[in-house]
């Protein structure tokens, strides 16, 4: 057992995989969302407790500088979606949106994504990963569809379709690392171990690792929603409840471009590959544009954040591929920032759209008339995600269009393009709902500010002041990234 | 007691300018009068049209601000002074470097600009089209001015008027295209600055075509006095300007002896002779122009300055 | 011992990818059901002898799910989605005939080549199944995209996944194809119900047809 | 005055802007913030003062804030001190204004949170000595300033504005971010110390010139990135559209100061030629604008682009003249470039609060409903006036000592050596002359449409006089513009320092000089004393009045006007503001604007009205701005299609994708 599930560990998968159970027999559900909020806490504890007791490496677990920042990151955000979905759950209630039964299956659900995603982030074995992240996609396509309403249930299959296939070709990835492993790391378990993998790396065959890649990437390159790998990703946001959206743009997409990045690192290690940096900086480019565009004829609220998160995951998979400290540092601080910003702005979003009774953004104006904190709240997400002053995605994408110009100035112009493209996409639509004469609204809501302040604050803090022992070990898990 | 004779000499030259304007403006008339045959008016007429003016009482509008009542002194007293900072019959005067040519140029641009502020005071139509028709001048004269003085300073070396005119004494000026240009765009801005024929016709009421008038046209008694020797003293100016840039002959230089100065004042004269003759000969002999193609006559001058900026590079001395 | 395991193992990898083609041929539902049948019923053969000569028991359990699950219980309740939805029964092309044999042929040739590419160090075992097994996955793919029909695009997928279970089993002494397959059925019967609940008469791409003409609009 | 002491100040004003938040509602809250501002905004005008007088030795700091491995750094030498000196006198004017403003509007929950922190944003851009804490501090200043343009956000004009500010504002942050970039290097270099060791290939060095031209000329408003400003400056809060106009074009200034002067190197002459020419384009294109407005606050919004393009003319005279190692001519062309930008924020800030103060009493911007203003609120009218004489560069006011040295400079490029820039200074030198004329025309039409004549409409009877603290700000900024006109070589002496550290020489001192008059470059050469002058003016008319009332007669009597005999008591019959311009319009809008007037004159005894319709463009609109947002709009309605696809389609994307990319891979090596 504990070769298999070192003790620290046990915590965040036990805890996530038990409350679920309970969550499931659970029948009254005004008891459940306080214990999802529970375990979610318990759980972003235990997490925390990695800092201190870092578990040995076994076949099957791993936790190293990398993953830490990772899980501790999704274990805040899931605990803080959790405090935000009690409220947002309880107005879907009231509304009738939502049956308890359906809220029974939906808390379960959340919980067995936690546990889902843990497992992916802490897996030391690629083919556990894949499960893990194969779970996980199985459990949001449930939560996406929760709903049921006819919209619901398409983006759910869509997501379900494309999912799959994705899944199916990261497995073949997987085995093709196993295959290429072989002959240096034996048969059995070992070959499968990410650490071993990646000690052994150079000396595998380059011809089926770039072949591996080549899967991997777009398998799990479509669960991170770069285009045009994306087409799941927007649909699922707007049609699913919205601490799902955050979950997702939050947490989910991370987890995904995790996978990417430890077999870009097993790449990196043989030198005879090609180098996995272009293909990942090209299809991140490639997203921002797009992404970029695309925001400018969006109607749904919704669906524009999750345009901005294909976006940004754009940005980050680009840095990633540029590489570099600073770009990798860069990278590490924009994903963070961003897993924080969006889940707050869809935190917000999800009550402007409750207190609108639509998510169309023709119908919402005048926000910050009618509710000052949730309009100036949007407002500041908005600014933080457009990459203003002082909020930390400034300082990321300060670094990383100055590293690219100053390096490979080719690049920067549509990374550049890209980004003001989408700042004036975004501030137009802002500027409608924010301000303006307001609309009326349908419904009072009892919205749970906390989280959102508490994400927005992060992010203000991270834009002025980073502290140093966060710095030191960012810079060095970038120079971990090569 | 270089100081008191410096002293006297500006204050001579002051008094001078201001004893001159009418004689000049009266001299104009007189000769324009004989070429068409009239006897005219006397020659000190101007003298006795501003004491009677002066002596009647002032008729002021009734929607008119205090503006209306404080312009006419500050109107005279800029272009009194830029006048007197002209050298006429002698350079190196006292205050000559308080300010140089392109400061003459703003003092009369503020005197201008408080003008047509006056004219538009009252709210009247009339007053609002002599402003803006002025105004519109204005924005071509003054690029060209300030482009001959380009010409002019860059050709000997400074903006100061003492300077440039015992240059141009000395031979090393010699004779230029672009002193020549300088010098028609010199006459053509001068024209349009005195409302004079072709551009505006100081004979007139004809509503429709006057510029200056209509701008004092509210005006009268001691203002419109103050008013009228503002104009001019202005004529005055830039025909001694005309004269101590390019014809500075017989001008008395710093520290010369009383006798030099008497031949300064004389050779001033006949200059101012001369250049109301030529003045009224030109006026006799060509029409007013219609306002719009007043834009075209003053950009002539514009341009030509222009131009003889830019040669000066290219040509030499002949 | 050698020789002969290699030649059935290679021989059965073979027989997959022709079942594909067949598979990509038919244009009957019944008959597609049919031929996926065989193709499991291959796979089943292909991966038991797998686990005989690599002597990896497990391996047996993956045979039995392929067998069980793919060549039994998907295409009877396949059968009985068709007759119950009443699916018309002919499979619509988008892509004529024979483009898509024609892209076949270039998937199979493109996957040979990427595999090719790979250094002979690699056992030629491995290294032939993989071929076999990409070119297996391209063809299941080019079936999802080339097939508008929600059954067809099912088997299309489960073809995929055959491919896949193949290259797993043939990659010597894998550790956890028994939890991959397992996970995998999961997927397939996720689908399988989802067309049955959600009544998807004709294609994937939409729930239901009136649904999908009511929020184009919306969807922006 | 140590470093420390202006930091503290910026976070005591920041601390202001989260107090206006959490005392919103109260009444109180105006005066507190207001008052704290102007408190703050003069102890930083008096440090800044000391610190240009005493000439300390540049000064830093590094707080462990920001870029982490760069940390914040701050400095303050005499450029810095010297802008600081510049912004806090706008700001403790608006500020004074601000209070007294707050007397007539009560509540501004929209207005008193931004304005502190506004202010901050810019005095911190001032200090900053790294790239980060400089584009940081800038962008929350854009910021700032766009929450305080969005203030009235009902209207949708304003909304507009503040949308267009903002997508520029951050563009020309890019555009600097990169030129920033180009500095620092691969390494990232971030902060200035480095930068100007460091130096770069010619190539480099043009790519950072163009980057700041238009990442410093967007926010400054250089033709043709001004088009944000007009909408912008107009939509604000008079006192703010003041430090807009008045203070924050200067920040813009300082940044491309900072970076071409001091962190670039040693310039290439044709730097020069396009400062040059983007000045003097900038100039004549922005005062053409202004004389086609009727709307006040625009028009002197214009009136800013106008100024930033004289002040750009300096600096670019001065960098030719630095190229081609003539350090004097440079200090002369500097210290007039500098010497505008402190003049110009002066009266603009004065004009800005006097549109302000008619703003407040008639509700009016537009000129046409304006008019005799002069009699209901005379104190106004007089600053008002004072500003107007001093922005048309006219004497003695301070406006026309700046244009004067730059005449100055521009008649020493002659001895430069390059034939392009002989032939261009006369040139600018002509569009200067040009710009100046017309924007006397135009404040002849400002002053004239607004404050003199009849009253237009019933607002405007109804109007009184604002508060005195409005007018005591006003009359202070009209005071110092006398006094910079009549002591120019005081300023002249201040700005030596900046100069020195600039370009490695200075202008000759002024204040030793007799009757202190100023004399660039020889008594000789040139000399102007505007003292002198004033006392001139001053003498002979009093001495002309007193003659005048003794010897002849002081009577006056009103009457009805003359006006060649048919008075029309109608108001509407007074030229408007539009009128006045007709024949400018008419000379220069023909190619300007491409204006097209049309007459519809009908036949003798019909009975419809004869009508003149007039059409004009904004070439820079339709020529720059429109393309753009044609081709967003057109390449997002063309990707749209792809949110529509099946997802049959969608699979078919991926299964390209892999196939591409195995293609790739197989044709590898």
């Amino acid at each position: 057992m504990n070769a298999l599930l070192p003790e620290g560990t046990a915590a965040i998968l036990v805890i996530p995989a038990a409350t679920a159970a309970i969550l499931a027999l659970t029948p009254s559900y005004r008891a459940s969302a306080p214990l999802n909020v529970l375990s979610s806490f318990l759980t972003f504890i235990t997490a925390l407790s990695l800092f201190v007791r870092r578990p040995q490496t076994g076949p099957f677990i791993l936790v190293d500088d990398l993953n830490i920042v990772f899980i501790v990151l999704n274990t805040f955000v899931a605990f803080t979606t959790s405090v935000f979905s009690a409220s947002y759950i309880a107005h879907e209630l009231e509304t009738g949106r939502l049956t308890p039964i359906r809220l029974r299956f939906y808390h379960a659900m959340y919980q067995v994504l936690l546990f889902a995603m843990n497992l992916a982030l802490i897996a030391n074995n690629i083919g556990l990963m894949w499960v893990a992240v194969e779970m996980a996609t199985l459990t949001t396509v449930l939560m996406v569809g929760v709903y049921r309403t006819p919209e619901a249930i398409e983006a759910a299959w869509k997501y379900f379709i494309l999912g799959s296939v994705g899944i199916a070709l990261a497995l073949f990835g997987t085995i093709l690392v196993y295959i290429a492993a072989r002959p240096t790391v034996g048969e059995g378990l070992d070959g499968m171990v990410w650490s071993v993998l990646v000690a052994h790396a150079s000396a595998f065959d380059p011809a089926q690792l770039n072949l591996a890649f080549v899967f991997l990437m777009l398998g799990y390159g479509t669960k991170v929603g770069l285009a045009p790998l994306h087409a799941w990703l927007p649909d699922a946001h707007a049609e699913g409840p919205t601490p799902i959206s955050a979950v997702l743009s939050g947490l989910l997409l991370n987890v995904a471009l995790y996978a990417v990045l430890r077999f870009k690192l097993l790449l990196d290690a043989n030198p005879g590959a090609v180098a996995p940096g272009p293909l990942m900086a090209i299809l991140g480019l490639v997203s921002l544009v797009f992404a970029a565009f695309m925001l400018y004829r969006r109607r749904d609220i919704k669906r524009m954040f999750a345009y901005s998160s294909i976006e940004h995951m754009g940005i980050i998979t680009f840095a990633f591929g540029l590489g570099g400290p600073i770009a990798n540092f860069a990278g590490l601080l924009h994903m963070i920032m961003h897993s924080l910003t969006k889940s707050a702005i869809f935190f917000t979003v999800g009550h402007i759209a409750q207190v609108k009774g639509t998510q169309t953004i023709a119908d919402i104006r005048g926000l910050t008339v009618t509710h000052p904190l949730l309009g100036w709240g949007l407002v500041a997400g908005v600014f933080a995600i457009a990459g203003l002053p002082p909020l930390g995605i400034f300082t990321s994408e300060f670094l990383v269009v100055s590293s690219t110009f100053a390096r490979s100035p080719l690049l920067a112009i549509p990374l550049v393009a890209g980004l003001l493209i989408a700042f004036g996409a975004l501030l137009l639509r802002l500027q409608g709902m924010a301000f303006g004469e307001p609309s009326r609204d349908v419904a009072p809501v009892k919205a749970s500010y906390l989280p959102i302040a508490a994400h927005l604050g992060l992010v203000l803090m991270a834009g002025i002041y980073l502290p140093a022992p966060l710095v030191v070990w960012f810079q060095h898990v970038a120079s971990l990234l090569r | 007691m270089v100081v008191i004779g410096e002293l006297a000499v500006q204050i001579a030259q002051m008094l001078v300018v201001l004893l001159l304007a009418p004689l000049l403006i009266g001299f104009v008339r007189k000769v324009k009068a004989r070429l068409l045959r009239r006897r005219g008016p006397p020659l000190l007429q101007p003298y006795r049209d501003l004491v009677r003016l002066a002596r009647k009482e002032a008729v002021i509008a009734n929607s008119a601000s205090w503006l209306f009542r404080f312009v006419p002194y500050l109107v005279f007293a800029a272009t009194w002074v830029s006048a007197s900072l002209v050298p006429t019959f002698a350079t190196g005067l006292l205050y000559s470097w308080s300010a140089d040519l392109i400061a003459i140029i703003a003092l009369l641009g503020s005197a201008r600009f408080f003008l047509a502020l006056a004219g538009m005071d009252v709210g009247t139509s009339f007053g609002g089209i002599g402003s803006s028709r002025e105004a519109m001048f204005a924005t071509l004269a003054e690029p060209a001015l300030i482009m001959i003085v380009f010409t002019l300073a860059l050709v000997a070396g400074s903006t100061q008027l003492s300077t440039i005119a015992a240059f141009m004494t000395s031979p090393a000026a010699g004779l230029r295209v672009s002193l020549g240009m300088a010098l028609i765009a010199l006459v053509i801005v001068a024209l349009a600055e005195n409302a004079r024929i072709p551009v505006d016709n100081p004979a007139t009421h004809l509503e429709l075509t006057m510029v200056h008038e209509a701008m004092v046209l509210e005006y009268s008694g001691r203002h419109l006095a103050l008013l009228e020797l503002a104009s001019w003293l202005k004529l005055l100016l830039y025909v001694s300007l005309i004269a101590c840039l390019f014809a500075p002959w017989g001008i008395a230089h710093e520290g010369k002896n009383f006798g030099a100065q008497a031949v300064g004042v004389l050779t001033y004269v006949s200059k101012l002779a001369g250049a109301g003759l030529s003045l009224a000969l030109f006026e006799t002999t060509i029409a007013k122009m219609r306002v719009f193609r007043v834009p075209e006559f003053v950009g002539v001058a514009l341009m030509l300055a222009f131009l003889a900026v830019l040669l000066l590079f290219v040509s030499v001395s002949l | 011992m050698k020789g002969i395991a290699f030649d059935l193992a290679h021989l059965l990898a073979g027989a997959l990818v022709l079942v594909s083609f067949m598979l990509l041929y038919q244009n009957r539902l019944y008959s597609l059901l049919n031929v996926f049948a065989l193709q499991a019923v291959v796979l089943t053969l292909s991966v038991a002898w797998q686990a005989y000569i690599q002597r990896a028991p497990h391996l047996y359990i993956t045979a039995a799910i392929a067998l069980a699950f793919k060549a039994i219980v998907i295409p009877i309740a396949l059968h009985r989605i068709i007759a119950r939805l009443g699916i018309h029964r002919e499979v619509e092309n988008v892509v004529g005939l024979g483009p898509t044999m024609i892209a076949a042929m270039a998937l199979v040739a493109l996957s040979m080549v990427v595999m090719l590419r790979v250094n002979a160090g690699a056992d030629p075992l491995a290294r032939e199944d993989l071929a076999f097994a990409l070119s297996v996955v391209m063809l299941g793919l080019l079936m999802m995209v080339t097939r508008s029909n929600a059954v067809s695009q099912v088997v299309g997928f489960m073809s995929l996944e055959n491919g896949l279970i193949l290259a797993a089993a043939g990659a010597k002494g894998m550790p956890l194809v028994v939890e991959i397959s397992v996970a995998f059925s999961v997927l397939v019967a996720f689908i399988v119900i989802g067309v049955f609940l959600f009544r998807i008469r004709e294609r994937f791409d939409t729930v239901d047809i009136e649904a999908l003409d009511r929020f184009q609009g919306a969807r922006q | 005055m140590p470093i420390a002491f202006f930091l503290q100040c910026d976070a005591a004003l920041l601390v202001l802007s989260v107090a206006a938040v959490l005392l919103r509602g109260r009444p109180a809250v105006a005066a507190i913030v207001y008052g704290g501002s102007l408190a703050l905004s003069v102890l930083l005008l008096g440090g800044a003062l000391g610190r240009l007088i005493a000439d300390g030795s540049p000064d830093g700091v590094a707080l462990p804030l920001g870029l982490p491995w760069v940390g914040s750094h701050f400095r303050l030498d005499a450029l810095s001190a010297f802008f600081l000196v510049v912004i806090n006198l706008g700001s403790a004017s608006a500020s004074l204004y601000g209070l007294g403003h707050s007397r007539h509007e009560r509540s501004q929950p929209r207005v008193l949170p931004f304005f502190p922190a506004f202010l901050a944003g810019m005095n911190l851009v001032l200090l900053a000595d790294d790239a980060f804490t400089l584009l940081a501090s800038w962008e929350f200043m854009s910021l700032a300033s766009w929450a305080l343009v969005m203030a009235r956000h009902q209207q949708a004009d304003n909304a507009r504005a503040g949308y267009v500010y903002i997508v520029m504002a951050s563009f020309g942050t890019m555009a600097l971010l990169l030129a920033f970039a180009l500095l620092a290097g691969p390494l990232g270099a971030y902060m200035f110390a480095t930068m100007r060791e460091s130096s770069v290939t010619p190539g480099v060095a043009g790519l950072v010139l163009a980057l700041v031209l238009i990442g410093a000329g967007s926010k400054a408003g250089l033709v043709p990135l001004h088009v944000w400003l007009p909408l912008a400056h107009p939509a604000a809060p008079s006192h703010v559209s003041a430090l807009m106009s008045g203070a924050m074009t200067k920040v813009a200034i300082y940044a491309f100061v900072r970076i071409v002067f001091d962190l670039l190197g040693e310039p290439a002459w044709w730097w020069s030629v396009a400062v040059l020419t983007l000045g003097g384009v900038t100039a004549v294109m922005g005062v053409l604008y202004a004389l086609m407005q009727h709307d006040l606050k625009r028009l002197l919004a214009y009136h800013t682009v106008e100024n930033i393009g004289i002040i750009y003319i300096g600096l670019g005279l001065a960098l030719a003249f630095r190229a081609f190692d003539m350090p004097a001519a440079a200090a002369l062309a500097l210290t007039a470039g500098l010497l505008h930008t402190f003049n110009h924020s002066v009266f603009k800030s004065l004009l800005f609060l006097g549109a302000g103060a008619v703003l407040t009493a008639t509700g009016e911007r537009d000129m046409e409903h304006l008019g005799g203003l002069i009699h209901r609120m005379p104190q106004t009218a007089f600053a008002f006036l004072v500003g107007c004489v001093a922005i048309s560069a006219l004497p003695p006011f301070n406006g026309f000592v700046s244009e004067w040295l730059t005449f100055q400079a521009i008649l020493v490029s002659p001895q430069l050596p390059s034939w392009g820039l002989k032939m261009l200074a006369p040139a600018v030198g002509a569009l200067l002359a040009l710009s100046a004329a017309l924007a006397a025309a135009c404040f002849i039409k400002a002053f004239g449409v607004t404050f003199l004549g009849r009253p237009r409409t019933i607002a405007v009877e109804r109007a009184h006089e604002t508060d005195r603290l409005s007018i005591a700000a006003m009359f202070a900024l009209a005071a110092l513009c006398l006094i910079a006109g009549i002591l120019p070589g005081v300023f002249i002496d201040t700005l030596a320092p900046v100069v020195q550290t600039l370009v490695g020489d200075r202008m000759p001192a002024q204040i030793g000089i007799d009757w202190l008059s100023i004399v660039p470059i020889a008594e000789s050469r040139s000399s102007y004393n505007g003292l002198l002058v004033f006392l001139f003016i001053a003498a002979s008319a009093s001495l002309a009045a007193v003659a005048i009332h003794r010897l002849a007669s002081d009577a006056v009597r009103t009457a009805p006007p003359w006006d060649c005999g048919f008075p029309d008591p109608n108001p509407t019959t007074q030229y408007t503001a539009t009128s006045f311009a007709g024949p400018i319009r008419r000379v220069y809008g023909a190619f300007a604007f491409q204006a097209r007037e049309r007459v519809d004159m009908p036949a003798p005894g019909e009975l419809r009205p004869a009508r003149l319709t007039v059409e004009m463009h904004d070439l820079v609109w339709e020529f720059v701005y429109d393309p753009i947002t044609r081709l967003v709009e057109f390449l997002a309605l063309k990707l749209n299609r792809l949110q529509f696809l099946t997802i049959r389609q969608y699979l078919s994307i991926v299964v390209g994708a892999l196939v591409l990319l195995l293609l790739v891979l197989a044709s590898w090596s």
